[in-house]
């Protein structure tokens, strides 16, 4: 068994598998799955439902108590189980309900995005935002464009693939990711 | 094998109109684990609510799904309508099928493929919730106060009217602070011994409250709900329970030329002193600096004197320690002093006002005690340097604050007021002297303070001008002041006989060392954190520790007093339970993975993690590991994202329960 | 144009001179707040039609017409007392070098710059000889100036006391000073310092 | 004998020409302090304020030259005029903060810049270096009854955070130095005003009204003399007193002299080597009547 970082040595050059995508451009139907926190994005969604706002059926949600809690780990298992774009969205900066969580966040997905760029994966895919309990409308917004921008882009092949051979083993503790956590201070 | 019950509400139609509910109920039934798949058209209502609970009996169910609307509006409904069937209710999860899909789309096909997928991860992810249990956390009921000023003595009347018993420690020899010290307040104009004096009374009288002044916090520990408080009671060098405040010891004492700090140094007073004459309690204390006795071994007149021999030189100081469930922390502030560069403070001084050195030159306290009828001139106007009355009175507004270069950017929100009062008072003493006041904005934003402002430029004969003063200097027995009018872009010079300066409040020097003891947070300045501006305003992150008055902002006795009983109000919604009880969603560390590499210690915003020793039998330390207090985890998973060995999880959010949704994508 | 009324819309404020300036100055104007302590203190307020405050005030309007249009900017000592004293960190002496130059380079030499007359050719003595040569400095700027009696009295007393010096000693370096003068003036055609 | 200290040495253009006084006057003093003073060889105008009013890059790169020149030279850079204190100061502080600036004034010297240097002003050297203690000691002759009104101008401490020779607003650096030779230094209000500076060519009107001021409060505060440490303020209070008194009807009399006048006189320097005669206020009466010479 091997971990993500493992993995993600293990795909090597990428980039080619992306171009044949393109032929699958427009009768394509993208996943997407938003990690949201529930005292802001979560809530905003809600207030998109209540006020009857219309937007792409992609989106699946995960509902965290904090974008604090979200592990790297999540997304690329997401990306694994067939996400084709990804979205992360919290409290905006400062209004974080537990003071810091977000700002933590934030400066471990940092360190993330370059981990997943390194492993080729575009980060077009993958979008941060902050949405507030009362910004429904932004709420739509972020999700419909994240949609029209993965589709456009056509489906996430490289990891569905190696959902095959790989099996996600829920240890994080390689030499490289410590380094990266050491980055946060 | 789980035996899940999955039920989908229609909501009237709200849901049934775009979601094919049939449809989603039977795909769930094929799901490996669900037990039961129905729909209904009111879950919540009462027959819905009896449908689940009968389910649960009859099918024996470990684990409920219901797919309806957000978890934000009926979650807590559906769990404890489980949890009288039986079933713990954590192991209920709501599929948002309402907010997050039937309104939000109109295509049937999609909403129910969608709707299902929702149902579908919510179904994996109940297999993986554990019971859990409520946290519950024993409350002592009782109260720390620290601070005895007017936020302190309101929030410790407040509590102890209460029922509860409160411990209020003040560092100084008496209760009051700033307010004892003030002459007449605005916006009323109200005399501030007459309404302070009778409540600093009903502290020292009241069955519930101790009192330990002249006393300082030496050690916090625990936690909400169960804090043990070191507190540590300086030696008054007189025995409380003899002394009857005669004050025969005071009157007899040689040592009489030592400026009263309370006076602002306009008065005197002996070694041994009460700091103003309706203290509380009324028991002197001697000054050992001072005091010939402590300082060479002779005089000893006290001693001699005191008729119930109360005067002890041999005390020393006591540590008494306190269990405490609640603490208010209303240290208050410090009025910036203009000097050199006031050592601690961000300030870095005003050579071009004299540095302090112009002996007429004062701050606001000072002319509060000028103008106060207990004050060392019985309420006259007098100036320091002569004992003259002043005939031209300058006042500075914005003096340390609102000036980033000097080291503070804040507004000290009381100036404006209280120079607008003091320039009624002056004319209410001095009848044909002139008060001129630079300022740069009027900042008056309370109930009839406006009002209050204007009175003093249109009834009180105040000269108000529109513009900043660079420099004062001694000119003969005058002070110039070299100012500019912006309004009419001309320079004003001033040739005053006093000039008062409304110099920044600042929090009480050492109060970052305070809240180190109480692991509450503070800002830049010091002053204390809120947990949330407009929401929590009285609370600090840290839980069971709440703030009043003047240490957390500027505030005026208005605004000090309605947060000290906000104060009181939370302390007392504590206290209305035996035992706290809370969501079980905290973190916990696994002692066997652990590395102790702390990251989660470094992370966590509540300070909930610390460390722990592992020992064998013999009490040989085995390693050290991260605990987490459940008092004090606020549940937001921030240390479990960091973990770099996964040893630390947070209930209801585990990896187990979030890897299981993902699976199920 | 002193007590015209000012029409604001974002054509007529110009905003970039105002960028200019914070630039030239490495201050900003709008940290002002208006608290005149700066205006309290100058010593050559007297002398100036607009205190210095409301120089900055017109900037942060992006009037810079009516700030160059005046006198204030030329009877400025940069004595510092502004910048040393303000609030707000705001460098009004720079400000006042900084709006100077671009007067002095939109407009050349007015009536009101005769300091700046005095200054170019204080700097014209040291590209020349290095160093001041004040009685070149005195008869020069009296030439220039129109001022032919100006200290006129002054001159021989000196002399006399022996602080006016005929002749010059010039330095060794000149090719290198002159080369400074040059390569500056370089910098600026290629527009590469302001 | 061996020197104690060893300094370079900037005098600056005013002290070669209309305040050789401070020149003569500085030398002496340090000579008998064993105060070591190497002029830096041909060093140029600092620019004064001319320069940064018209060109602060000009104003930069001249200092940054004469900072250059100054290197070889061994010890701290000593510095006697205010107003060079004060470019040489600001253009360190500058170009140490802004990376632009630095460019192109590297560019204009075509050479990498030379800034570490300490640049010092005669009165830092004097109270911090060599110390009051021990200046009070080599103070032979006490100037005792002499009362000093010591004026600092603007130049000296300003802008807070760049010259780091006293508190900007309320610096005693001056009062303690004068202190150790006994002399009495007088509490006055216009210790920091502006003397109207550099406009002394331009604009003398302004001088007048400013300098007028100055000698007034210097007066009312009983002073008999004032002290400087800046040509500048020496050509306006001094060389201009005459014209200041008729145009204000005011009879000061009052003699102004450099700091290192007073120091050296009271070191033992004989008074002839002090340039008194060059002050355009006679100080010999004042000094007669106080029997230090
Ligand atoms: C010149 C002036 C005039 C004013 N006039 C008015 C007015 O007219 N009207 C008005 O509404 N407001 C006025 N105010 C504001 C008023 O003084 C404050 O709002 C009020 O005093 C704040 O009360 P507090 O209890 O928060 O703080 P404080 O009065 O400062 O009391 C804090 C208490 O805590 C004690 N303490 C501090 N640190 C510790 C510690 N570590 N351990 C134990 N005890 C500690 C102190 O000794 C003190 O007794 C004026 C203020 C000033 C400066
Ligand atoms: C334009 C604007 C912007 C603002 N922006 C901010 C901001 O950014 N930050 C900030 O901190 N504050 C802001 N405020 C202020 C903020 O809105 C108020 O502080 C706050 O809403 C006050 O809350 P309240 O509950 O006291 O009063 P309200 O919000 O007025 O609530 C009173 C409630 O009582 C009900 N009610 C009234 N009479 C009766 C009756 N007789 N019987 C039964 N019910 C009754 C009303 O219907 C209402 O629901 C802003 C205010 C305005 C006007
Ligand atoms: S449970 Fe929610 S979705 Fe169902 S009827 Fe009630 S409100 Fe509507
Ligand atoms: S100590 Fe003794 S003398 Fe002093 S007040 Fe108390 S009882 Fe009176
Ligand atoms: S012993 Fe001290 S306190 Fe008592 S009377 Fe003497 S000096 Fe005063
Ligand atoms: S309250 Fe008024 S005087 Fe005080 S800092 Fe604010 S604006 Fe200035
Ligand atoms: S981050 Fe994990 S391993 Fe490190 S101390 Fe905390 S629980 Fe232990
Ligand atoms: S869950 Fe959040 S609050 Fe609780 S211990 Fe972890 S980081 Fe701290
Ligand atoms: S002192 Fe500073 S803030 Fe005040 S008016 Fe002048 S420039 Fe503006
Ligand atoms: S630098 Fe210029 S504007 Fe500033 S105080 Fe001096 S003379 Fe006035």
């Amino acid at each position: 068994m091997i971990g993500p970082i493992g993995l993600i040595r293990r795909i090597g050059p990428i980039k080619e598998m992306i171009m044949h995508a393109e032929k699958l451009k427009h009768d394509f139907e993208p996943k997407l799955v938003a990690f949201v926190c529930t005292w802001c994005t979560y809530a905003g969604a809600d207030l998109a439902g209540t006020s009857r706002m219309q937007y792409p059926s992609n989106v699946r949600v995960l509902k965290f108590p904090c974008t604090g809690r979200i592990d790297p780990v999540f997304i690329l298992r997401a990306f694994q189980k067939g996400a084709d774009g990804i979205l992360v969205s919290g409290c905006h900066p400062g209004d974080c309900h537990y003071m810091a969580g977000n700002f933590h966040a934030r400066r471990r997905f940092a360190t993330f995005r370059k981990l997943l760029e390194f492993i080729g994966v575009d980060l077009e895919r993958l979008q941060f935002s902050w949405v507030s309990a009362a910004e429904g409308g932004k709420w739509v917004e972020v999700v419909t464009e994240l949609t029209e921008r993965v589709r456009s882009m056509g489906p996430m092949h490289e990891f569905k693939e190696l959902e095959l051979e790989e099996c996600w083993s829920g240890k994080l503790d390689t030499a490289e990711l410590k380094e990266a956590y050491e980055a946060i201070p | 094998m789980s035996r899940i019950g999955v039920f989908i509400c229609h909501c009237g139609e709200n849901i049934s109109r775009t979601v094919d509910v049939e449809r989603v109920a039977k795909a769930a039934e094929k799901i490996s684990g669900v037990a039961y798949a129905c729909e209904y058209k009111y879950m919540c209502s009462d027959p819905g609510q009896n449908l689940l609970k009968k389910a649960v009996i009859d099918q024996n169910l470990d684990g409920i799904v219901v797919a309806a609307c957000s978890p934000r509006m009926h979650e807590k409904t559906f769990r404890k309508a489980a949890q009288s069937a039986g079933l713990n209710p954590y192991l209920v999860e709501m599929a948002n099928i309402r907010e997050h899909c039937s309104w939000v789309h109109e295509d049937r096909e999609e909403a129910t493929t969608k709707a299902t997928e929702i149902v579908t991860m919510l179904v994996e992810r109940v297999k993986m919730n554990k019971k859990l249990q409520p946290i519950t956390v024993p409350v002592t009921k009782r109260a720390l106060v620290i601070g005895g000023g007017i936020a302190g003595i309101q929030a410790a009347l407040d509590i102890a009217d209460c029922g509860h018993h409160v411990v209020l420690v003040e560092r100084e020899p008496s209760i009051g602070g700033h307010m004892a010290q003030l002459s007449e307040t605005f916006p009323t104009l109200d005399c501030s011994q007459c309404i302070m004096t009778p409540k600093m009374v009903d502290v020292a009288n009241h069955p519930n409250i101790t009192l330990h002044t002249y006393s300082e916090i030496e050690n916090v520990d625990g936690y909400i709900g169960n804090f043990q408080v070191t507190i540590k009671k300086k030696a008054r060098s007189v025995d409380m329970d003899k002394c009857t405040g005669c004050g025969v010891c005071m009157a007899k004492c040689p040592q009489k030329k030592i400026p009263n700090s309370f006076d602002k140094d306009l008065g005197m007073r002996p070694a041994i002193y009460v700091p103003f004459p309706q203290a509380v309690p009324n028991t002197p204390v001697i000054d050992r600096e001072n005091c010939t006795y402590f300082k060479s071994g002779k005089c000893g007149v006290c001693q001699k004197v005191c008729g119930p021999g109360a005067v002890d030189y041999t005390q020393e100081d006591q540590l008494v320690v306190e269990d405490i469930g609640a603490i208010v922390v209303a240290t208050g502030f410090e009025l910036y002093s203009i000097g050199e560069k006031p050592k601690g403070s961000a300030i870095k001084g005003y050579g071009e006002f004299g540095h302090g050195k112009i002996p007429d030159v004062i701050d606001g306290m000072t002319f509060e005690r000028l103008a106060s009828a207990s004050g060392p001139t019985g309420g006259k106007i007098l100036r320091p340097s002569d004992g003259k009355e002043p005939q031209q009175v300058v006042f500075l507004q914005c003096v340390g604050s609102r000036a980033r270069e000097k080291g503070i950017s804040y507004c000290s929100k009381i100036c404006c007021m209280y120079t607008a009062k003091h320039t009624m008072l002056y004319h209410h003493k001095v009848h044909d002297g002139q008060a001129y006041v630079f300022f740069m904005d009027a900042r008056t934003p309370g109930k009839g303070y406006d009002e209050f402002w204007r009175r003093s430029i249109e009834d009180e004969n105040a000269v108000y001008i529109r513009g900043a003063v660079s420099r004062l200097y001694q000119k003969g027995d005058k002070i110039v002041v070299m100012g500019s009018d912006i309004a009419l872009g001309i320079q004003v010079e001033i040739e005053a006989d006093m000039v008062v300066l409304a110099t920044a409040v600042q929090p009480r020097q050492g109060a970052d060392l305070l809240a180190q003891k109480l692991g509450i947070s503070y800002d830049m300045y010091n002053f204390y954190s809120e947990a949330h501006a407009k929401l929590r305003p009285v609370e600090c992150a840290t839980a069971g520790v709440y703030l009043a008055g003047a240490c957390q902002g500027p505030k005026d006795i208005p605004d000090s007093v309605s947060q000290a009983s906000a104060a009181a109000a939370k302390v007392m919604t504590l206290f209305a339970k035996d035992e706290l009880e809370r969501e079980p969603i905290v973190a916990k560390v696994n002692d066997k993975n652990c590395v102790a590499c702390f990251y989660c210690k470094k992370v966590c915003p509540y300070g909930a993690v610390e460390e722990k020793e592992i020992r064998d039998r013999q009490g040989n330390l085995i390693k050290v590991v991260a605990w987490v207090n459940p008092g004090v985890c606020g549940g937001c998973g921030t240390c479990q994202a960091s973990c770099p060995s996964k040893s630390v999880e947070l209930d209801g959010y585990t990896d187990e329960q979030i890897m299981a949704q993902i699976e199920a994508l | 144009m002193k007590n015209s009324k000012m029409t604001l819309s974002t054509e007529t404020m110009n905003l970039d001179f105002v960028k200019k300036v914070e630039k030239l100055s490495d201050s900003s104007v709008r940290r002002c707040f208006q608290c005149g302590k700066c205006s309290a203190g100058c010593p050559m307020r007297t002398f100036m039609e607009h205190p210095p405050n409301r120089i900055v005030r017109l900037l942060q309007l992006g009037q810079y017409e009516r700030v160059l249009a005046g006198r204030s900017i030329w009877y400025c000592a940069s004595c510092e007392t502004c910048s040393t004293r303000c609030p707000n960190k705001v460098d009004l002496a720079a400000i006042m070098d900084a709006l100077r130059k671009c007067s002095w380079d939109a407009q050349g030499a007015s009536k009101e710059s005769l300091v700046q007359l005095a200054n170019r050719l204080f700097l014209e003595n040291i590209r020349t000889y290095g160093r001041q040569y004040e009685m070149r400095l005195a008869a020069a700027f009296n030439l220039h100036s129109g001022k032919l009696l100006k200290d006129f009295m002054l001159g021989p007393k000196l002399f006399t006391k022996g602080k006016l010096k005929m002749f010059h000693q010039k330095n060794k370096n000149l090719a290198e000073i002159e080369k400074i003068f040059s390569r500056i003036e370089e910098l600026r055609r290629k527009g590469e310092a302001p | 004998m061996k020197n104690i200290l060893e300094y370079s040495y900037y005098p600056g253009c005013s002290l070669h020409a209309s305040a050789k006084e401070y020149d003569e006057s500085t030398q002496g003093l340090f000579k008998a302090l064993r105060i070591g003073l190497k002029e830096v060889p041909d060093w140029l105008c600092c620019g004064a304020t001319p320069a940064h009013n018209v060109d602060e890059l000009l104003s930069l790169s001249l200092c940054a030259k004469n900072l250059e020149l100054a290197k070889p030279v061994e010890g701290d850079l000593a510095v006697a005029c205010a107003a060079c204190f004060s470019r040489l100061k600001t253009a360190q502080h500058k170009l140490a903060g802004n990376e632009e600036k630095r460019r192109q004034v590297e560019y204009a010297l075509d050479a990498p810049l030379a800034l570490d240097k300490p640049v010092k002003h005669l009165l830092e050297i004097l109270a911090k270096d060599f110390g009051l203690e021990r200046l009070a000691e080599a103070m032979k002759k006490p100037l005792d009854g002499l009362k000093v009104a010591c004026y600092y101008g603007c130049l000296l401490t300003r802008p807070a955070d760049v010259p780091e020779l006293d508190c900007a607003e309320a610096p005693t650096i001056m009062e303690r130095v004068i202190g150790a030779t006994g002399a009495e230094a007088v509490s006055w209000s216009h210790r920091l005003e502006c003397c109207g500076a550099n406009f002394t060519l331009s604009r003398p009107g302004v001088v007048i009204q400013l300098s007028n001021e100055i000698l007034a409060s210097a007066r009312r505060a009983g002073a008999d003399c004032i002290m400087v440490a800046c040509p500048l303020c020496h050509g306006n209070l001094d060389i201009r007193q005459k014209e200041i008194e008729e145009a204000s009807g005011e009879k000061y009399n009052m003699p102004v002299f450099y700091m290192t006048q007073l120091l050296a006189l009271s070191a033992g320097v004989s008074p002839t080597r002090l340039g008194f005669d060059s002050m355009m206020v006679s100080p010999m009466p004042l000094l007669r009547e106080k029997q230090l010479i």
